[in-house]
């Protein structure tokens, strides 16, 4: 249940899996994309609807086989350079995209946390992703005859979060803005929630989301394992890491630096608790 | 209330978008210029603006312009914070939002728009972010403002990819869609506003900035672009307005 | 926007309404109903998961001409003698009934609060709720040709709950269980809140629930307006009164002589602030 | 442990039911019987045993037995307390819950179960209270646990409603119908305890309280009842058992 993060990513993570490291600005699970890039797992299926600066680096360093997203870019920055010389250039690997808006992965999460194989919402009329995106389909209500758009359930293989706190007994708590989070978790076949701290007893705190033990396949003490997005309560966000991160990116050698310095290299490893 | 001559274009595109709302409307907010625009009306002459953002944080009231959708100010001045799903099935959905706001990579002249990709999708140009929150906002809101600048680049006669509609290819064709929201009811820009004809829904010049001509707005269209008979003029920004955008930017 | 409790009812519920007042055994809007009854609406299509003791009286009172529900009863205690009444007798008027499951019922307030027509759920299914209640339907999963229950979408005229506290622009907290009532409010095209006290703000807490005012109708302040259930924070359930109401609904004289001291005798109404 | 011989029968089906939660079980619980026997369970052998009130409390670990599925001690006590529509989307639906406990007005040879109406559902005998999360409990958990007092007004050949389907028509019908989980594995009475064939489904008497006798069941049962040829006889409940049992329902 409570597990480094080393042992987690090597246990739940498996070359092939469909992965989502969900977060919405706040408490992106950083240290634990870092984490799959050390252990150089290949040909994953990233899930995530804003994917964002980790999703770049796991993109640049050749995990990902597949892209599937709502919104992609460094917020409040710009583009995503390694994501773009992938499905631009194919490099490293070439990537495959699928593409929803914000509410149909929601809803996507949604049917996927309730059992259900796909979710009926209003949205996609008219657009142009409804020819690009294979699964997105009609459906027509029994009652009224009226037609909705249908999407299809997502059920990660491994979903991997951030939260502020869990309890020795691997109940997870987070609160602030808490995204797609808790239907991401009750989604996936295997979750491993990386926290600020594990605590004895977790007080309860308003706007707190609370995740049961048992939908907590592994949970691991990473303080700091959000950093350079913030943890309500713990830290602010690092803007200036995500600015930083444009020139770094928009180059395939100083983006191989980065990796080997601020990844591979021993200080960055032991700061977020990998090999 | 004194005017001021000394503004950028920016400026003025984004005091004219703050003018667009008023009272206790709900607006649906995303980062960028339609963020500072809402911030600035709020700031301004619509005190009760209710400011929703896509992170799930309603009745946000940020002391300081956020960098980002989530950023924790948004949480911490919210009246509430929910979960992702419910922003789009309990809020956006059912048409509560009055206004959303929108930006635009291209736009065409039904005012449909593209954030997702220039050039081929499967061979691209320019990738660019996607859709995040915008189509559904785009079909749902009760009405859609688009902020965003003017250029032959940006206003083309033919988007490259439909990532929200506005008003298809015209007529009546937002409706046939089974859209419930009215669509794009103003486009604003920094050479003026844009609004759709009454009938044909083609986007029509309606009022250019100060210093702005016909000519320069023609210039900076794709297409044939129509004027109005009635071409009105954007008043010029008042003192207090500049200094309270020029604070919530810090520029 | 703030309300006395017998103004409130008067503008918002009509004759022939569909009304629900929702609760799950705490926080149930029991002064809400007694004003309804004291203002003598009639022809409602009372709705809720669980209809009790103040749905008994509202049957009882003849101002019901259907029942939509999934669980009718005293909790705790037995049977609704005045539903039993009316619906084996026709006393004092005839009542239809629909029925269905909690799972279905709560997904219909979760469509009817979303803007969709149906909701799709597993459920129903090899029971005789299917052949009984018109609205159960089924729909095939675009993706996986799977046949799943469909039910359509409850939006009520009227929604009316109780809360412990409003502020003064009409934002309403709640906390402790909470049920389904903040679905019954949104699907609602109108809705009243009866609230424990009006503050000047809502001090954040654990586990609470905000219905943003502009999802309100209304707000009247009425303490105790959950007695006999509970309000958490406030009061506790009256378990007494709960099986007191067993000898007094099993007799029609002696709930008409309820109705006369309890509800519109001065004392009662003046306690719950109706007229 | 010491046995006792002192008890009712309610008292040795209740504490039967509650040999059958063990470990850290989810085990989805109503009021009555069930909620007693699973409070039981929790206190003395399967101290782990996670019990979810349809209400919405997760994990709750009351001090007292609750009188209503809704009691404030259920929140308070509770892993977390979540609105009512995910406690079926979320977690009952997708097969979370490792066991449902049901009771009955009527059930059949097959486990169908009845809490709808006796006699005619348009012109009813007796009306009972309906369905509440019944029959997505009986479709949905792992397996299900019928707690019921033995009788002939009970054990019926035919329910007047099927309410929630326990092996429908026997056989394969259960899984034929689409239903997940296994149903119900146990019916544990006043008299003993039923389980159904393996292959016909049919429910079989395989175990008997002490002091009751085959013949006992069989007059309580409307049907002519199976009898397993490895009839099992009830252990007596334990002075423990009985003293925490009663310090919870104040007998």
């Amino acid at each position: 249940m409570i597990v480094s993060l080393d042992e987690g990513i090597r246990e739940l993570v498996r070359d092939g899996d469909t992965v989502a490291l969900e977060g919405f600005t706040h408490l992106i699970p950083v240290s634990a994309g870092h984490e799959i890039i050390r252990q150089g797992r290949r040909d994953l299926t990233l899930v995530r609807m804003t994917p964002d600066v980790v999703y770049d680096q796991l993109i640049g360093a050749g995990c990902a086989r597949k892209l599937v997203f709502s919104w992609g870019g460094n917020p409040g920055v710009g583009s995503l350079h390694r994501f773009r010389d992938a499905i631009q250039n194919g490099w490293p690997v070439p990537l495959e995209i699928e593409e929803h808006s914000h509410a149909g992965m929601a809803n996507r999460y949604v049917a996927g946390a309730s059992g259900l194989p796909f979710a009926v919402m209003r949205g996609y009329t008219g657009t142009d992703l409804v020819s690009h995106t294979p699964n997105i389909a009609t459906v027509e209500c029994p009652f009224t005859g009226e037609r909705l758009t249908a999407v299809p359930a997502l059920n990660p293989d491994v979903t991997i979060i951030h939260a502020q706190r869990a309890d020795r007994r691997g109940n997870v708590q987070m609160w602030g803005i808490t995204g797609v989070q808790k239907e991401a978790v009750l989604a996936a076949r295997r979750s491993l929630v990386t926290v600020e701290e594990i605590v004895d007893e977790l007080e309860p705190l308003p706007g707190q989301v609370i995740l049961p033990s048992r939908v907590v396949t592994a949970v691991a003490e990473v303080p700091g394992g959000a950093r350079p997005s913030y943890a309500h309560g713990y830290y602010e966000r690092d803007n200036g890491a995500y600015q930083a991160w444009d020139p770094i990116s928009r180059d395939r050698d100083s983006f191989a630096r980065w990796l080997e310095t601020d990844v591979f290299g021993g200080a960055g490893a032991a700061r977020e608790g990998g090999r | 209330m004194s005017t001021v001559t000394d503004y950028t274009s920016d400026e003025i595109m984004t005091v004219t978008a703050a003018h667009a709302l008023s009272g206790a409307m709900a607006c649906f907010v995303g980062i960028g210029l339609p963020s500072t625009a809402a911030n600035l009306a709020r700031r301004t002459h619509a005190p009760d603006l209710w400011m929703i953002y896509e992170s799930g944080t309603l009745g946000a009231k940020p002391g300081t312009l956020p960098l980002s959708i989530g950023d924790g100010v948004l949480a911490e001045t919210a009246d509430t914070v929910i979960p992702v799903p419910e922003v789009f099935n309990y809020w956006l959905q059912p048409g509560r939002i009055d206004v959303g706001f929108l930006g635009a990579a291209q736009i065409d002249r039904y005012a449909n728009i593209n954030t997702t990709v220039i050039g081929d999708y499967g061979d691209p140009k320019v990738r660019l972010p996607g859709a995040g929150g915008a189509p559904e906002i785009a079909a749902s809101c009760r009405e859609v403002i688009v902020i965003v600048r003017q250029s032959r680049r940006t206003f083309v006669e033919s988007v490259d990819f439909v990532t929200s509609v506005g008003h298809g290819k015209g007529g009546t064709d937002r409706a046939d869609l089974g859209l419930r929201g009215a669509g794009p009811s103003r486009v604003i820009t920094d050479l003026g506003v844009l609004e759709p004809d009454p009938v044909t829904r083609e986007l029509t010049l309606v009022q250019i900035h100060p210093g702005v001509s016909v000519d320069d707005a023609r210039a900076a269209t794709g297409w044939d672009l129509a004027v109005s008979p009635d071409l009105g003029r954007t008043p010029e920004p008042t003192a207090e307005e500049l200094a309270v955008l020029r604070a919530l930017t810090g520029k």
